[in-house]
């Protein structure tokens, strides 16, 4: 396991002791981010092979020996969609906590269990 | 002996004096008559009766059965003192330690049948004085007002005249009147008889 | 363990009185008398005997087969007892001894009777089914006796219901009742045990005497 | 079985006949005799036809409606009917009686046919002592009906079969072949329940005069009496003679039978002399403790 | 056939333009938006159509294999994969797509009013949840699920946005940590796929065996299928989906229960090929565990749509454990449709449809949810509800059904499991929609439906009941067996005619389908057939006695006589527990019509769905073991005629006692056996199973209890006769079930009697005398010879006419009375003199005393009973029989007899249509009373390939140990009678007719009636001595078992906290548990 993908699962584990320790629900939106994130280093990981170059094809690449000079880019254009809509959930989240904040003026998410059992 | 009770006595008189002093009836007197109040009377060293009035009655009563152990209440009956115009209301009570009886005379008003005498009732002291009380009622036409079945007959069903127990009432001109005698019936008082035997001429 | 169930179902039993009482609400009191549909109103009829031999026949089984109502109207009634006992046995002349009026034949007024219990009395005699019999026991019955001047107990039952044998005395000794048995088996063999027929005949002068006394009258004319 | 038709209804009649004469005559001598025990003389013998007449002479009556009036009818088709379910003596022509129209649980059965009908016209009658006395007698025969189904169900299962003429058939040649001998246990249990079925002593809690008077009948009188009398005196020879016929070997002629029915009548004269009332629910919890363990013997006897 | 490209390009499209035209007008844009969802149904219906009509072209059947049949391939770009979106469409994607499309447009006409009056981003988003839904069920990369996943997710947690209840907000937010954590599993484990197999095509990565490849191919398949399993609620990690489900407006939770999870569901159908085999195994046990524990749960819940939530997680869990099954077994083609696509399709249409319905009172617990005020919305209500709770016709039934018979000698634990977890659910469903029923009629609080809500829950329901046809139809069951369902809904279109009309019309159906089924029938069905199809005809006259409406009441009436006739003509396992079900639900609908009968109503469905159930799985498990050839043909057709079937039966043909102990099938044999006489015996109401009986017989309608208990019980009889004559071998096989039955059945007279005697109202008396009666008939069917059977349908027969007398003059008198409390009644004699005459006559009946043919029963009994030497059998049921005495001279007695209470004396003789049918019956039973023959021979001779135990002599009867000659008796007791009568006549002078109170009564009056009349506690001391006897044991202990599963689902509910941190907890640690369990 490389070193990336190391620290990549060493963040998602840090993300979820936050959002399952945090009383605070922006904290709670921060865990998230550090598992989003945690998770992006572990795709890129998986795609990165040692000693070849990023996929992009211009001048530095070969475009007939591209295969095998560049990493494999699936991962790559993978995590870039996965941000994306990473972003969107955390801005969803965030609006979220806004909404529940004005609601009962309370980021502690111990006060929103009236719904149970 | 009796310590649970508030007022220990150990025989009828001191008993009495303790009612002196409780206020009931007065002290030691002469000889009265059984309708006066106050009136006290020993009959005998286990039994004597009081006069008290209807008022203090039921005080008197209640106190004789939780304070002195007078438990038991024998009976309850009434003598028409129609001369007096009065009832005189009797209800022996018995004490079951020191098997003493004392009878707490009450007189009260002796009014017309129709518009009745009265006095309290005591049915919730003894369940067994409703029995009385009706019998009362219904013989004497003394209402005790609250009584259970008080206006109920035990035996004189449908009747309309005068409570056949009160003096006024005649009973051999009812009988005679109503119960169809059968002519030619003669009597033999033993009075008579022996007046006519003895005095023929008078 | 018998007594606990006994005790459990008694409770049980008192709970299901209660909502029955409940349910009843307040007890609306009697029911009227003078309703046809609970009483029948029908007067008493003379019902004529056959006649000849028929008729003595059935007389003489009716003289042997006198069943007794048992019901005790007065201090007399202590003296019925013994006459089934071993000393007088008036099982012998056909004597027995019935709970119910329907099926008696013959009704012992036993001494003196208080207007309540004349109330009864009536309505017993008219349970009876014709032909019926009344044997009056004791001086009360015939002329009051020692009530003769009591305000609540009558002085001649004979005013009340027909009577077929009188026994004097005060009160008569079991011999004398056998002996007012015979004498009511010789009427009845006789053809004159009729006086269900007279009682049928003169009810409104009973009718009348028996409404005299009684006050309260929460019955038909009647008692069928 | 060639007899004609109307030939058989005459022999029935004949044996009624028999039968009613010797219930009351049974009934009188029993009386009698209990009397004696007691120091008196008791009634004359023939008191009870006495009775019947001066009850069928009465002049009026009364009826609480047509179920009142037909109770007492009822009863007596009851009565009457189970007798002639019965034959009466074991191998003759004259007494066999109707009793080719059924088995012993036919008659088993029609024993209900007059107590239902009784108990019907006694509920119109509008009494509550009627109720209550059919309410006690009900409950009080559905406990002896256990330890006498358990005696007769071993008598059928030990002789194989439920009918009565074969019961007594099996129970001949010998005194040692009735069932009193070959099935002790099951006579005890069904003599037991004979006792509760004839409501005398312990168990006439039923008809008790004192409390209720006489229960079921307290409105009947007159007529209907008399019905109910004949039929106490067919009906208690037709308990008598099944009884015998299933127990106690049956009877080749009536004076085998006289002998029989009437031995069998003291046992509950006596008992009945000798024992206090049981309360109702006191006689049901006997009828399914003694008499039915011992009808359970009875009926290990009878399958082993 | 337009591209399925277009599925995805048209809510984009629409999406995208609709804000601008939104600026022209709602109108407008409304038109848009519902335009394009209607361009997505239709699109996906073309499909749905092309494709699976292309199947039947090229195969002849349903069914088939995936996409390569009929469907279709689409790249977006026009370049090959990964370069491109490659979509697919077969038949299975159009399934799923046009009735999860159909259900979005369903949706969002519900939602119409508030889809008008918000911003126009509620219309968008809903466009983004279907267009999600769209890609989720076509795409074929890995890749794309989780983006597709991801569109539906956002959209949906921002449609929640948009609510504005109090909670909405906090369960969004856990909604999207539950999202969040499974769309991060998600990723990693695609991303390991891909690393493995190089590609995200999923046919690529299935082709890659990523499972064996090692550890991480486990992990990274396990990762993905936790994923999906996340979205798709399982039990316990399923807390803040009931949140959502609770708190969010029901239209869009139906978007959400049904669109997005039919959705996942198909992205977990497509992942499948690539589990492996213990993941698939956890997935079983997962689904099923989620089915049960949420259905327990779901008994505890007091808020509607939480209760319909737990619901929704159980489905899902059902359907995620049929995929497993599926694939551990193979299943393909027909099975698979059945199964699976039935549940999904009955799932998805009755949750949207139960969600709808809920959206006017949405606030409120089951409580107090009064239900529409209008009927058809309660016919609704009750079809879906039918509907999930798996009866007939709709899909589900037959599903269950199947899925039962595959499975069970393989999986009877999830069997158990699936019963029970239905039988729970089942529960609550119906005591919910009893208590709806309830508080419609008493309160006045019920609401209008409005038309954006009932047409779109009326297209629901039609869809659910002509998809349950097809399903039914597709698994071989004849049309025929569809009759009751048809005569009640077509009794149903014509509620608005007068009731008599209805009632005269439902006649005229009963004895049309009598005239033309039971010449057809012959032997023991035809007995049968007469006895429900006469006895059910002559109720039906005698409820014509109505004075006041009561809609609804003559289609379930009909379709309940119906369904028993079905009962008879059923020709396999599978339509006998068809009709058997439409049976129990036509009858538990019709008691239900009862004002009291709410909780009796439910005791009765849960004993009837719990006993179905059991049935069902033993006849599953009887066909399990059987040899197949048994059921080829018509089952029952073939024991009409009995040789065929009944020879090939193994040790049937015999002599004497140990004709029947041969014994082949083993263990499972008996089990079956014993599984489904408890089947029967519950709707006998056997001794322990009887606690519903006498509440619902008593609370149901006085002219429906008449039917309940004098033909309507007599269908365990004939379902359990018709299984002793079938497969008598296995009665044998584990123990000696005869002797069980046997005792039983005597018990249950016994006790059924004995509790009738205690009964002070009189319905209840009938009630538990009808339990004691069957208890005879239960008993008679276990002796196995003739002479028991021929018993059993004598007393079948009989008790039809006397049971049938009894309760229609008890419905006479409670009619005319106004109350149902024997003690309040007495002396009606006078005022109803024809009711008094039918009920004597059937009380001389009931009691067995000669000469009416009551009797002939008890002789049949104790001749069988003494021959085969059941002596104590005999004792206690000669015990059992004379207590009979008691209730029935109580009845009559304290009815008819006895004192007339003065508010009675107005009372008159029971009306004509109720008379009717009495004399009938009393006809009848007095003509089998003269002549037993005219009864007993046609019953000989219908079971004459038996060896007989008795014979005729001539008008006797004669059995091997007695005889027994009815009309002798009869002749003799009437002459004895007509005698003594004419005797009474002669020698009795006029007597005076009396009146009431004209009693001695010991020399004083009466008071009153009610204080002259004994009646209560009648039998006082009978309950002292016998009394302890009736301890409600057996109603304490099934209230025991109540409370103790409701407290296990009131327990196991606790672990939904409501924290979202908590739920995140749970999710994790349930997949580490899962991941530990699958690794192990």
């Amino acid at each position: 396991m490389s070193l990336v993908s190391f620290i990549g699962f060493a963040l998602i584990l840090v993300g979820l002791w936050g959002m399952l320790t945090r009383k605070n629900i922006i904290r709670i939106i921060i865990g998230f981010s550090i598992i989003d994130t945690g998770i992006h280093l572990v795709m890129v990981s998986i795609g990165y092979l040692p000693g070849r170059t990023a996929p992009i094809i211009n001048s530095a690449v070969d475009k007939a020996q591209a295969a095998s000079q560049i990493v494999d880019p699936i991962p790559s254009a993978l995590v870039l969609t996965a941000i994306v809509i990473g972003l969107a959930i955390t801005a969803l989240m965030l609006t979220y906590a806004v909404r529940m904040y004005r609601e009962r003026t309370s980021l502690n998410i111990d006060d929103y269990k009236e719904l149970k059992w | 002996m009796n310590t649970s009770y508030q007022y220990s006595y150990t025989n009828i008189e001191e008993l009495l004096e303790i009612l002196v002093e409780k206020g009931f009836i007065a002290p030691a007197t002469e000889q009265q008559h059984a309708t006066v109040i106050g009136r006290r009377q020993v009959q005998s060293s286990d039994l004597a009766f009081v006069t008290v009035a209807p008022e203090a009655a039921r005080h008197l009563i209640l106190d004789l059965r939780d304070r002195f152990g007078f438990t038991h209440l024998v009976l309850l009956t009434a003598v028409d003192y129609i001369e007096e115009g009065k009832f005189l209301l009797t209800y022996l009570l018995h004490n079951y330690e020191l098997h003493h009886d004392i009878g707490v005379q009450v007189p009260i008003g002796r009014e017309a049948a129709e518009a009745g005498a009265s006095m309290e009732s005591i049915h919730d002291l003894w369940a067994q004085a409703g029995t009385y009380q009706r019998e009362l009622k219904e013989m004497f036409g003394i209402d005790f007002p609250g009584s259970p079945r008080v206006d109920e007959p035990f035996i004189l069903e449908g009747w309309d005249e005068v409570p056949p127990m009160r003096r006024e009432f005649d009973t051999k001109q009812y009988s005679e009147t109503t119960y169809f005698p059968r002519p030619g019936r003669s009597t033999n008082d033993p009075a008579d008889y022996m007046r006519q035997k003895l005095y023929p001429k008078e | 363990m018998s007594t606990d169930i006994n005790k459990e179902d008694t409770q049980t039993q008192q709970e299901s009185i209660r909502q029955v009482v409940e349910a009843m609400g307040e007890y609306p009191g009697a029911a009227d008398a003078s309703d046809p549909q609970l009483f029948c109103e029908a007067r008493p009829k003379v019902e004529k005997p056959f006649r000849g031999v028929f008729e003595k026949f059935l007389n003489w089984a009716r003289a042997n087969s006198l069943w007794v109502l048992g019901f005790g109207t007065g201090c007399g009634a202590i003296e019925l007892r013994p006459l089934m006992t071993s000393r007088f046995d008036a099982s012998r002349f056909g004597v027995a001894g019935r709970p119910t009026p329907r099926q008696s034949s013959v009704f012992i007024i036993g001494g003196y009777a208080s207007v309540k219990t004349l109330k009864r009395i009536v309505r017993s005699y008219e349970q009876m089914q014709n032909p019926k019999f009344v044997i009056a026991l004791g001086s009360c019955t015939i002329n009051g006796g020692m009530y003769w001047d009591s305000y609540n107990t009558i002085n001649r039952i004979d005013q009340y219901i027909p009577v077929d044998v009188y026994i004097t005395g005060c009160m008569p000794r079991p011999e004398a009742i056998l002996a007012g048995f015979v004498k009511l088996q010789e009427l009845i063999k006789a053809g004159r045990g009729e006086k269900a027929n007279e009682y049928a005949e003169h009810f409104d002068w009973y009718k009348a005497n028996q409404k005299k006394v009684i006050k309260d009258w929460d019955m038909p004319d009647y008692n069928w | 079985m060639e007899t004609s038709l109307v030939l058989k209804i005459a022999y029935a009649a004949l044996s009624l006949f028999i039968a009613f004469n010797y219930g009351i005559l049974l009934g009188a001598t029993t009386y009698r005799i209990r009397a004696r025990v007691q120091g008196r003389l008791g009634i004359r013998l023939y008191q009870p036809y006495l009775d019947i007449i001066k009850n069928n002479a009465k002049r009026t009556s009364i009826s609480h409606g047509i179920m009142f009036y037909l109770g007492p009818i009822f009863r007596i088709t009851g009565g009457v009917g189970t007798f002639l379910f019965i034959p009466m003596i074991y191998g003759s022509v004259v007494f066999s009686n109707f009793s080719f129209a059924g088995d012993v649980l036919l008659v088993l059965y029609f024993i209900f046919f007059g107590q239902l009908g009784m108990a019907l016209g006694a509920g119109e009658g509008g009494h509550p002592y009627s109720a209550i006395g059919v309410s006690r007698g009900l409950a009080q025969m559905t406990a002896f009906e256990v330890p006498f189904t358990l005696a007769i169900i071993a008598l059928a299962v030990q002789h194989n079969t439920l009918s009565i003429t074969e019961i007594i058939a099996a129970q001949q040649g010998g005194i040692l072949n009735w069932s009193l001998f070959t099935n002790p246990a099951a006579t005890a249990a069904a003599l037991i329940a004979f006792l509760g079925m004839n409501m005398g002593n312990p168990f006439s809690v039923v008809t008790a005069p004192q409390e209720i008077p006489i229960g079921p009948p307290v409105e009947y009188h007159s007529n209907y009496l008399g019905l109910l009398q004949t039929n106490r005196s067919i009906f208690n020879s037709a308990k008598l003679i099944l009884f015998m016929n299933l127990f106690f070997g049956g009877a080749t002629n009536l004076i085998v039978m006289i002998i029989k029915t009437f031995l069998i009548y003291m046992i509950t004269v006596i008992i009945g002399v000798a024992f206090p009332r049981f309360r109702v629910e006191q006689s049901i919890r006997f009828f399914l403790v003694v008499p039915t363990l011992i009808g359970l013997v009875g009926l290990v006897i009878a399958l082993w | 056939m337009v591209s399925p490209i277009y599925l995805i390009v048209i809510p984009l499209a629409v999406a995208f333009f609709i804000s601008f035209f939104d600026r022209l007008g709602r109108g407008l844009s409304l038109t848009l938006f519902y335009a394009g969802l209607i361009a997505l149904t239709a699109i996906s219906g073309s499909w749905l159509l092309s494709t699976v009509t292309g199947i039947i072209g090229s195969e002849g059947a349903i069914g088939g294999q995936l996409s390569q049949a009929a469907g279709t391939l689409v790249f977006t770009a026009g370049l090959e994969p990964p370069l491109s979106i490659a979509l697919a469409m077969g038949p299975q994607e159009a399934f799923f797509l046009f009735f999860a499309n159909l259900a979005g447009l369903g949706a969002a006409v519900v939602l119409g009013r508030r889809m008008a009056a918000e911003s126009v981003t509620a219309m968008v988003l809903f466009l983004m949840v279907m267009l999600g839904a769209q890609g989720l069920v076509m795409t074929l990369d890995l890749f794309n699920l989780f983006v597709f996943l991801e569109i539906s997710s956002i959209a949906t947690y921002s449609l929640i946005a948009l609510e504005r209840s109090r909670g909405s907000m906090s369960a969004g937010f856990k909604y999207i940590i539950a999202g969040g954590i499974a769309s991060a599993l998600f990723l990693i484990g695609t991303i390991y796929l891909y690393r493995i197999a190089g590609s995200l095509a999923i046919a690529d990565i299935i082709a890659a065996q990523p499972a064996a490849a090692g550890m991480a191919g486990v992990t990274a398949v396990f990762l993905l299928t936790a994923a999906l399993l996340i979205e798709l609620k399982p039990f316990p990690a399923n807390g803040w989906a009931l949140d959502v489900y609770q708190s969010v407006q029901s239209g869009v939770v139906s978007v959400i229960a049904v669109v997005n999870s039919a959705a996942v569901l198909f992205a977990l159908y497509k992942v499948f090929p690539m589990l492996p085999a213990p993941l698939t195994n956890a997935l079983l046990w997962i689904g099923i565990t989620t089915f049960f524990a949420s259905n327990l749960i779901g008994l505890r819940q007091s808020s509607v749509k939480r209760m319909l939530g737990y619901s929704s997680s159980a489905q899902i869990g059902l359907l995620i454990s049929v995929l497993a099954l599926s694939a551990m077994y193979g299943w393909s083609g027909r099975l698979q449709v059945i199964v699976f696509a039935s549940i999904f399709f009955g799932h998805i249409f009755s949750k949207a449809g139960l969600f709808w319905l809920t959206e006017v009172q949405e606030e409120r617990g089951w409580k107090g949810w009064s239900g529409p005020r209008a009927a058809g919305g309660v016919l609704l209500l009750a079809v879906f509800i039918a509907a999930l709770a798996g009866l007939p016709p709709f899909p589900t039934f037959w599903a269950k059904w199947v899925l039962v018979k595959s499975i069970i000698l393989q999986q009877p634990l999830v069997v158990a499991m699936l019963l029970l977890g239905s039988l729970c659910e089942a529960v609550y469903l119906l005591r919910w929609f009893g208590r709806t029923v309830h508080l419609r009629r008493t309160a006045a609080a019920s609401w209008n439906t409005p038309a954006r809500i009932a047409l779109p829950a009326a297209a629901a329901a039609i869809l659910l009941t002509v998809g349950g046809v097809i399903a039914g139809l597709a698994a071989d069951v004849e049309p025929l067996m569809f009759l009751p369902l048809a005569a009640g809904l077509v009794l149903g279109l014509l509620v608005w005619l007068p009731s008599r009309l209805q009632g005269f019309i439902a006649a005229a159906l009963v004895t049309a389908a009598g005239a033309l089924f039971i010449p057809q029938m012959q032997g023991m069905a035809s007995v049968f057939a007469l006895v429900f199809y006469g006895g059910g005809l002559l109720m039906l006259i005698a409820t014509l006695y109505k004075r006041q409406d009561s809609p609804g009441f003559y289609p379930l009436f009909a379709a309940l006589v119906l369904s028993l006739g079905s009962l008879i003509q059923a020709t396999g396992l599978l339509e006998f527990f068809l009709a058997w079900e439409i049976m129990t639900f036509s009858s538990y609908f019709l008691i239900l019509l009862g004002r009291e009968a709410e909780k009796p109503a439910l005791n009765y469905a849960t004993f009837s769905v719990g006993g179905a159930f059991v049935l069902m799985s033993g006849m599953a498990l009887m066909a399990a073991v059987l040899p197949p050839e048994i059921f080829q043909g018509s089952l029952i057709a073939a024991q009409v005629s009995a040789e065929p079937l009944l020879a090939a039966a193994p040790g049937i043909i015999g002599q004497g006692r140990d004709v029947f102990a041969v014994a082949p099938n083993g263990f499972l044999g008996g089990l079956a056996f014993t599984l489904i006489a408890i089947g029967f015996l519950t709707k006998i109401g056997a001794a322990g199973l009887h606690i519903w009986l006498p509440d619902a017989y008593a609370e149901a309608n006085d002219d429906v209890t008449p039917l309940l208990s004098a033909v309507l019980s007599k269908a365990g009889i004939f379902g359990l006769m018709l299984f002793v004559l079938l497969f008598p071998a296995a009665l044998f096989s584990w123990f000696n079930l005869p002797f069980v039955l046997r005792w039983v059945g005597v018990l249950t007279a016994f006790f059924g009697t004995l509790m009738a005697v205690f009964e002070e109202d009189i319905k209840r008396v009938f009630a538990y005398s009808s339990m004691g009666q069957l208890g005879y008939i239960v008993l008679a069917v276990g002796l196995l010879n003739q002479l028991g059977w021929t018993t059993a349908l004598y007393l079948t027969v009989i008790h039809l006419l006397f049971k049938g007398m009894l309760f229609l003059t008890a419905t006479a008198v409670i009619d005319r009375t106004g109350t149902r409390q024997m003690y309040r009644m007495g002396g009606l004699i006078k005022n109803m003199p024809i009711s008094f005459i039918s009920a004597l006559i059937a009380i001389i009946a009931l009691s067995g005393v000669p000469p009416l043919a009551g009797f002939g029963g008890k002789w049949l009994l104790y001749n069988a009973l003494t021959a085969n030497n059941y002596v104590l059998l005999a004792a206690v049921a000669f015990f059992s029989s004379t207590i009979a005495f008691l209730y029935l001279f109580r009845f009559i007695y304290t009815v008819f007899l006895g004192q007339l209470k003065i508010e009675h004396r107005r009372v008159r003789e029971a009306p004509a249509a109720l008379l009717l049918p009495q004399v009938v019956f009393i006809l009848a039973l007095m003509a089998v009373s003269m002549f037993p023959n005219l009864l007993i021979q046609p019953l000989q001779s219908a079971l004459a390939m038996f060896p007989a135990d008795a014979g005729w002599q001539n008008g006797t009867m004669v059995s091997s140990i007695g005889y027994w000659n009815g009309s002798a008796v009869m002749w003799i007791t009437m002459s004895v009678f007509i005698l003594m009568l004419l005797w009474l006549l002669f020698v009795q002078r006029k007597p005076q007719p009396v009146s009431q109170f004209n009693i001695v009564f010991a020399a004083e009056r009466p008071e009153r009636p009610e204080t002259t009349h004994y009646g209560y506690n009648f039998f006082a001391p009978y309950r002292k001595a016998l009394g302890f006897l009736v301890t409600p044991l057996a109603g304490r202990f099934w209230h025991r078992i109540a409370e103790v599963t409701g407290s296990i689902g009131g327990a196991a509910r606790r672990i939904y906290t409501g924290n979202g941190q908590t739920y995140a907890l749970h999710i994790l640690l349930f997949v580490t548990i899962l991941y530990f369990l699958i690794a192990r």
